[in-house]
């Protein structure tokens, strides 16, 4: 940046304006100014939801007014317009009181971003090339509805096909009756890491099919199997504060934690005890536990009926004898035995399954074992146990991705002729085996509502991008991570920084235009659809962020519901190559900044040092440390792991807090087309993982992949660490 | 006539001229002595020995040592800033400070005593000759009286064999 | 009363989530360096966690520390500046009069901490990232120092709050930013002028202690440390 | 005989001034270009910022901060000798005083630069000048008299002044000398310098006490000036840094260096002047004694610290010296003590070898090692703070390296043009040795005649 430029941008900063009388920015360095003497600016608070995981937090953004270049009608022009500078929790928000993770902090730069689509784009060159002209609403809005008339004229409605990300509250309702209405069959949601076993799991074992919420504040044990809940998993910030209130909210008393995961997440690094198992056994860790409890009689009273999905419960789960459970599993029977009495005589304790274990084929069972083990000791439904958010929309079944990306694949004429895309990256979050890409390039037209061009939506032909959740009116049911009835909604921050306009009210004007037009009509305005359905209380809702019931209520969980399912048995989780041919488990996590690599683009997050191993800017690989000293290897050597699949080359971090058959790698890196900051950047792990399936559900196993490691270069550039790490583990003298 | 002088090759010769001249009675000051080397073993050489040079030193190195101390001190009363839980008016750190001008002090205090006795920058007097540089010893006075002139040459040759020079 | 600022971190609290190292970045205008930057020792952090890893496979404990300017009362960074640009104020902050620092680097030698940052280029927002630059916090340009100033800015703007309102200002009422979203409340801000604030509470806690207390500099934050748990059912 | 000597040592030492060779211009060319090169790289840094050196978190200082120290270190050669040998009025001091004070002025000119340069925003070093409000700083802020900065700043404008003068007052008479030999501009210029010097018996006697004066007054400065470039490291709680040791530990690596640049410079000067006859075996042979005891000094110093550090364990300084004993800095740390201890030794210790040439190869060891001293103090400790956490690495970057060079290159050409424009030998204190000499000698003549000596 020279001069010029940071003059402006100390200008824009209005550093300038609190010394105005000063003269220009660069005379204030000569003189002495005190940061503490600066008059701070006039600030407006406002609400918001934040968009970047399914937990909904509720935020509060700061807005100033500021001097802003932006196009309006064709007019490129500097106008004064109030623009958001800070994001923070909703302090009357139940989910979050106040609080935001590290990604919510950086959810600004989404709106911010200078890669961001400014307006409608038209595919100018071949389809994946990522090549766009710019063109008019009018001309986007007309393409968009000729091609639905011509399917309705065709009647071929049900071949559109809309694939998003997770959606909920009205944006959900909204989708679902705009396809419906127009004949098309209901969204397909796409998440890379999605928790659908769980879900189902808890449908199974408790009735409801949705995450669960855990009440750590109140618990005093708790037992996390590979659930990383103080990171990624389910509804984060509310969790981190449960964990505040379980180690110091209670004078005196302060609960235990066990981590049960091959490899330590930032979770498992707070953990009283770290257990490592052997991947995809830890659901039969949990009936060992349960074994010892039944066996030495440590079974509470009112405990509830979930162990009925477990083969075995009845007979008091006489196959997983500590003795055995260690077989499998790997950890002693002593241990199992001691964890099992703390586990039943520490009441209320709580035990937490997510992750990696229920990315296996045998994820189902092991959900159920963990619910199973909850329902034992009585802490579903209770305080310090297991509870479920009220009023919560039950997730939708919807087709998954690679069932689609078969069909079109395998049909003659493609059963999807339409496409409509928001917010979703399959191409990127899929393993190669589903063949994604080539499935979706078959759909004739495919239209994009994302704001940015990432690996899938350089597939589409025209591009209406949305709103940022700070332009537009946004709500969100938050699934889990309350236990009060909960209804988020928002009003627009700001005004919108580019040409750019809400997905809802693209979807309800052209429904209004179409040459069918849709019946019973859809509501006038996204805005008019909120207030309808928040009915007397909007104008207050809207204003403090939502609606939320006054005290937590607490909904009875059914004894079990679907009790017509069989009950699962133990089978081992089934692996892609021979332990022979692949020595090693390929764990791969969630970052906790990137994600699955949906943040990716976000420059504060990539420069965040992972709190593990505090590398940033780059991908790396976990070995454990005496494991990687037999093999030669030390930190920084460049790796090849290959599976079945296909190799990458990354870094190597040797670590002791991982287990010598696994290597672990984070999710996130490796995007071929997502902005300047995440292109071409490290690799993409899912690039190699095998297409196991957890049968019931048919989401991804994807921990469920060998591979072998051969170390191919030593001291690579490309892993960059916080200053002082890579020094760290040298002895003194 | 301004000035009669004669330049001699050895100190010896130059001892035995002033000597001469003295008989001839002029007295110190009046006569004039250039020379390329200090002489100091001889006693012309030894002439306007006394000095306060070093005394003069003293009260330069005085000086600096006090507007030191006034410098540091009152810019630290007048700008009373906390740094890392010091005093305000921090003596260990000043004397610091104080030494350096109080030497600086001296050192400005003898050269400006040297320049002001030694007359120096000055303009030479009518009496300089180029060859004192090739190493002779000028032994001259200027501005003698009338009548006296002949006593002078004559003491000035009485050294032996030399040049003597006459500015008119 | 003059007050006197000072935290504590409850270690026991603290999840390394680092959730308070973007709230930093976002409230005080940090610029990221960029990866090749980063790679040389760089990137800025006026707030970090630090890790560490303790014992070999499988018995391992890992602690994080989130290290910020400890706002030492006895700062070595501060009468090193040979332009005060590095100062004490009347409420106990290290104060960085950026317009005032031409560069020697002194301080961040002098900070046994580490927590002095240096500007060895120009920052730069690709537009328009600029625009969620916080208007209350200057931009400094390249060759000078930077660090943690406990969000001064906040603190003044509570502060006026209080005086338009003409009350004294409440306990907790203001936050730096990475205590406002410390998701695990191990953040505390607060006045070490009244006892009976919560971060003198906590100072005095047992598990408390200073990061290099024996450097002697005298921080004001207070570090409680990570407790052990007892198996209450057997003794 | 007094006169022909006399006029033998004046046509040896002006012959460089007057007649000028190819090789000069040449030379001085060459010279040029580099400073040129090392001055636009340092207008290259200040434009990008300092992003473009190695520096980096936690190792804010690297080369910059060595060559501001080594350069200070090499000024310590002459000021200080020619005082300490005026004091004791040795007389073999005559030759070599000139030649070792305008190694100071010069040295001292090259590393006063390098706090500057080291600056992120130089163009602000005029705020270390107590300058009085309103004038220039609106706020009238003063320098803080606690910061190490602030006394550097101090002393070394006070040993700069000093020196500078300490060298012109000597040459007063040297340059009437030749006012009276040239004609032309050159007359005119030199009569200028000459100040209308006679050489009246008054004007000596106050030159030779001003010198005395000055000579007393300039060794504690020097002393003081490499005291506190040890302060900027030893006031800061780094390991290996806060240690009373410093301040002499300084002094004598000052002076070890400075001496040891000095003998190269008179090496190099006797051979391309043809001055043989008169800095002779002798000079060598007394600097290289100064410089062994420099040298055990020196060592003397190297273990005091270091074992009171390994003995002491300190958790916080003992990263830092295993850093420099057996880790990545072990290699940088044995040439040093190679360059600055093992190789001198035979040298300087044994009579036959300390010869021009055995001086000279130690000196060049000496310079070497003591740059790698001064790296090795800085860097490694800033590497290895309290925090392990945040412990790093330094590598130098091409413009740190050009710098360097430049610096090298300034001080050569500045040397060469002076010697080629001053007489590098001071002709009349030269002449003054002869003088007694000879003086010395009829003495015991006449003594013998008349008989008192039997």
């Amino acid at each position: 940046m020279d001069r010029r430029n940071f003059i402006k941008v100390t200008a824009v900063t209005g550093a300038s304006a609190t010394l105005a009388s000063c003269g220009s920015p660069e005379l204030h360095l000569a003189r002495f100014i005190p940061e503490e003497e600066l008059i701070p600016g006039i600030a407006t608070w406002k609400p918001s939801i934040c968009p970047l995981c399914s937990a909904g937090c509720g935020m509060i953004v700061r807005v100033m007014q500021g001097e802003a270049e932006v196009v309006r009608n064709g007019e490129k022009g500097l106008i004064q317009m109030g623009l958001a500078k800070k994001l923070e929790g909703n302090p009357a928000h139940p989910v979050n009181q106040g609080k935001l993770c590290v990604r919510g902090q950086a959810a600004i730069q989404v709106t911010y971003h200078p890669d961001r689509i400014t307006g409608p784009l038209k595919r100018s060159g071949e389809r994946g090339a990522a090549q766009f002209q710019p063109i008019s609403w009018d001309q986007a809005l007309a393409e968009l509805k000729s091609q639905l008339d011509t399917l309705a004229s065709a009647n071929d409605q049900k071949s559109v096909a809309f694939l998003t990300k997770p959606l909920r509250g009205q944006r959900h309702t909204l989708v679902s009756q705009f396809l419906s209405r127009f004949g098309a069959p209901a969204p397909i949601e796409f998440e890379a890491l999605g928790d659908r076993v769980l879900r189902r799991a808890n449908a199974r074992s408790f009735g409801r099919e949705q995450l669960p919420t855990v009440d750590l504040g109140r618990s005093r044990y708790v037992i996390a199997f590979g659930a990383d809940f103080l990171g990624t998993w389910n509804s984060p910030v509310t969790q981190n504060i449960g964990y505040g209130e379980m180690r110091q909210g209670h004078p005196g008393i302060r609960a235990k934690f066990v981590q049960v995961e091959p490899r330590m997440s930032q979770t498992g690094a707070n953990a009283d005890e770290w257990v490592p198992v052997k991947p995809g056994t830890e659901g039969v860790l949990a009936l060992g536990l349960a074994h010892v409890i039944i066996k030495s009689g440590l079974r509470p009273a009112g405990s509830s009926r979930a162990g009925a999905q477990i083969e075995g419960w009845s007979a008091g789960l006489v196959s997983y004898s500590p003795a055995d459970v260690e077989k499998i599993t790997g950890v002693k029977a002593t241990r199992i035995e001691r964890l099992a009495k703390e586990f039943a005589q520490t009441a209320p304790a709580v035990a937490i399954v997510g992750g990696a274990p229920l990315a296996h084929t045998n994820g189902m069972f092991t959900a159920l074992a963990v619910n199973a083990l909850n329902g034992l000791v009585g802490s579903v439904g209770q305080p310090g146990g297991i509870l479920f958010t009220p009023n919560a929309v039950p997730a939708q079944p919807s087709p998954s991705i690679d069932k689609v990306a078969a069909d079109l694949i395998t049909a003659p004429k493609p059963p999807v002729q339409l496409l409509l895309l928001n917010d979703a990256n399959p191409v990127f979050g899929t393993p190669p085996a589903w063949r994604v890409k080539e499935a979706l390039s078959k759909i004739p037209f495919i239209v994009s509502f994302g704001h940015f061009i990432d690996e899938t939506s350089a597939l589409a032909d025209l591009i209406l991008p949305d709103h940022s959740f700070l332009e537009s009116w946004v709500d969100h049911v938050p699934e889990s991570g309350t236990t009060m009835t909960v209804a988020s909604v928002a009003p627009p921050a700001m005004k919108p920084l580019h040409q750019t306009r809400s997905m809802p009210d693209v979807l309800l004007e052209v429904s209004r235009s179409l040459a069918r037009p849709l019946t019973p009509t859809l509501p006038q305005s996204y805005e008019e659809m909120l207030q309808s359905a928040f009915g007397d209380d909007f104008s207050n809702a809207q204003q403090q962020g939502g609606r939320w019931s006054d005290s937590p209520q607490r909904e009875a969980v059914p004894p079990v519901a679907a009790a017509n399912q069989r009950a699962v048995a133990y089978t081992d989780p089934q692996f892609d190559g021979s332990a022979a041919e692949y020595p090693f488990h390929f764990v791969p996590f969630a970052s906790l900044t990137l994600l699955d690599g949906s943040l990716a683009h976000l420059p504060w997050l990539q420069e965040m040092p992972d709190p593990i191993s505090t590398a940033m800017w780059s991908s790396w690989v976990e070995i454990n440390s005496q494991k990687a000293a037999e093999m030669g290897i030390v930190q920084g050597d460049l790796l090849e792991i290959a599976s079945s699949q296909g190799t990458l080359r990354v870094p190597a971090i040797p670590s002791p807090a991982i287990a010598p058959d696994v290597i672990a790698m984070p999710f996130g890196q490796g995007h071929q087309t997502f902005t300047r900051f995440a292109t071409g950047r490290g690799v993409n792990p899912i690039s190699i993982l095998a297409a196991k399936q957890e049968p019931e559900t048919g989401s991804l196993a994807w921990a469920a992949t060998r591979v072998k490691v051969t170390k191919v270069g030593s001291k690579s550039g490309p892993i960059l660490f916080a200053r002082g790490m890579e020094l760290e583990h040298r002895p003194h003298r | 006539m301004k000035a009669i002088y004669g330049l001699y090759s050895t100190p010896e010769a130059a001892q035995i001229a002033v000597d001469k001249l003295k008989t001839a009675g002029l007295a110190d000051r009046e006569i004039t002595i250039l020379s390329s080397e200090p002489l100091e073993e001889y006693e012309f050489g030894r002439r306007d020995h006394h000095t306060w040079m070093s005394w003069i030193a003293f009260l330069g190195a005085a000086i600096g040592m006090t507007s030191a101390y006034l410098l540091t001190s009152i810019t630290q009363q007048s700008w009373p800033i906390q740094t890392g839980g010091m005093p305000i008016v921090t003596n260990w750190t000043n004397l610091i400070v104080i030494f350096e001008l109080t030497m600086l002090g001296a050192v400005f205090a003898t050269v400006g005593t040297l320049l002001f006795t030694a007359r120096l920058p000055g303009r030479q007097s009518a009496i300089y000759d180029p060859e004192v540089s090739e190493g002779k010893i000028l032994i001259g006075v200027s501005n003698p009286r009338q009548g006296a002139i002949s006593d002078l040459e004559r003491a000035l040759h009485e050294a032996g064999r030399v040049k003597v020079k006459t500015i008119a | 009363m003059t007050h006197r600022w000072g935290m504590a971190v409850d270690l026991d609290r603290c999840t390394g989530c680092s959730a308070c190292v973007t709230a930093c970045h976002a409230e005080n205008n940090i610029p990221t360096v960029g990866p090749a930057e980063a790679a040389t020792g760089r990137a800025m952090h006026w707030l970090r966690i630090e890790r560490y890893v303790e014992g070999e496979f499988p018995d391992v404990q890992v602690k994080f520390r989130p290290v910020l300017c400890q706002q030492c009362d006895q700062a070595p960074c501060e009468p090193v500046c040979p332009t005060y640009a590095s100062h004490h104020t009347d409420e106990g902050l290290n104060a960085q009069v950026y317009n005032r620092c031409f560069g020697t680097r002194y301080c961040a030698n002098a900070c046994f901490y580490n927590v002095r940052f240096f500007n060895f280029y120009n920052p730069v927002w690709d537009k328009p990232l600029h625009l969620q630059l916080n208007p209350d916090v200057s931009v400094r340009e390249a060759g000078v120092m930077e660090k943690c100033t406990f969000c001064v800015q906040r603190i003044n703007a509570g502060k006026i709050d209080a005086k338009a309102e003409q009350r004294e200002l409440k306990d907790g009422e203001l936050k730096p930013a990475c205590v406002q979203t410390c998701t695990a409340n191990a953040l505390v801000f607060g006045d070490l002028n009244d006892p009976e604030s919560a971060v003198s509470r906590l100072s005095r806690s047992a598990r408390g202690s200073k990061l290099l207390e024996d450097m002697g500099a005298q921080p004001k934050i207070t570090y409680l440390q990570k407790e052990v748990w007892h198996d209450s059912s057997n003794g | 005989m007094t006169r022909a000597t006399a006029n033998r040592i004046t046509e040896d030492l002006l012959r460089p001034l007057l007649q000028t060779t190819w090789k000069f211009y040449a030379g001085v060319t060459v010279l040029g270009i580099m400073v040129l090169i090392g001055l636009s790289t340092w207008a290259y840094q200040m434009y990008n910022g300092l992003g473009v050196t190695g520096d980096n978190w936690p190792v804010f200082w690297g080369f910059h901060e060595t060559n501001f120290v080594f350069w200070i270190g090499i000024s310590h050669a002459g000021t200080l000798i020619s005082a300490i040998l005026r004091m004791v009025n040795a007389t073999w001091r005559r030759p070599v005083t000139r030649c070792a004070e305008a190694i100071t002025a010069f040295a001292l000119m090259i590393g006063a630069l390098f706090p500057l340069i080291h600056l992120g925003r130089p163009w602000y070093a005029w705020w270390l000048f107590p300058i009085p409000w309103p004038l220039f700083d609106s706020r009238g802020l003063w320098p803080n008299y606690r910061s190490p900065l602030t006394w550097d700043f101090f002393a070394i404008n006070t040993y700069l002044t000093s020196s500078l003068l300490f060298l012109f007052l000597p040459m007063i008479p040297d340059f009437a000398v030749i006012r009276d030999r040239t004609v032309g501009l050159r007359r005119k210029i030199y009569g200028l310098l000459a100040l209308g010097w006679e050489g009246t018996p008054k004007q000596w006697h106050r030159l030779e006490s001003a010198m005395h004066i000055m000579a007393i007054a300039i060794i504690p400065v020097a002393v003081s000036v490499h005291t506190i470039v040890s302060f900027d490291f030893s006031m800061a709680m780094v390991p290996m840094w806060h240690s009373t040791i410093f301040g002499p530990y300084f002094v004598a690596g000052a002076i070890f260096s400075g001496i040891a640049a000095l003998l190269i410079a008179m090496a190099i000067l006797r051979k391309v002047l043809h001055i043989e006859q008169y800095l002779q075996p002798i000079h060598f042979q007394n600097l290289g004694k100064l410089l062994f005891t420099m040298s055990l000094l020196w060592g003397y110093f190297v273990f005091n610290e270091r074992l009171t550090t390994w003995y002491g364990n300190a958790p916080h300084e003992i990263p830092a010296l295993t850093a420099t004993q057996s880790g990545e800095y072990a290699p940088l740390f044995w040439t040093m003590v190679f360059c600055n201890f093992i190789l001198p030794f035979p040298f300087l210790a044994i009579r036959k070898l300390r010869t021009i040439t055995g001086t000279v190869i130690a000196s060049c060891g000496v310079v070497v090692g003591m740059w790698l001293e001064r790296y090795l103090i800085i860097v490694p400790s800033l590497a290895h703070k309290q925090l392990e956490y945040s412990w790093g690495t330094y590598s130098p970057r091409w413009p740190e390296i050009t710098i360097f060079a430049g610096s090298i290159a300034a001080m050569v050409l500045l040397y060469t043009l002076f010697s080629k424009f001053v007489p590098i030998i001071s002709i009349w204190e030269l002449k003054v040795g002869e003088h007694k000499e000879i003086k010395a000698a009829e003495a015991v003549q006449a003594a013998e005649a008349a008989g008192e000596l039997v």
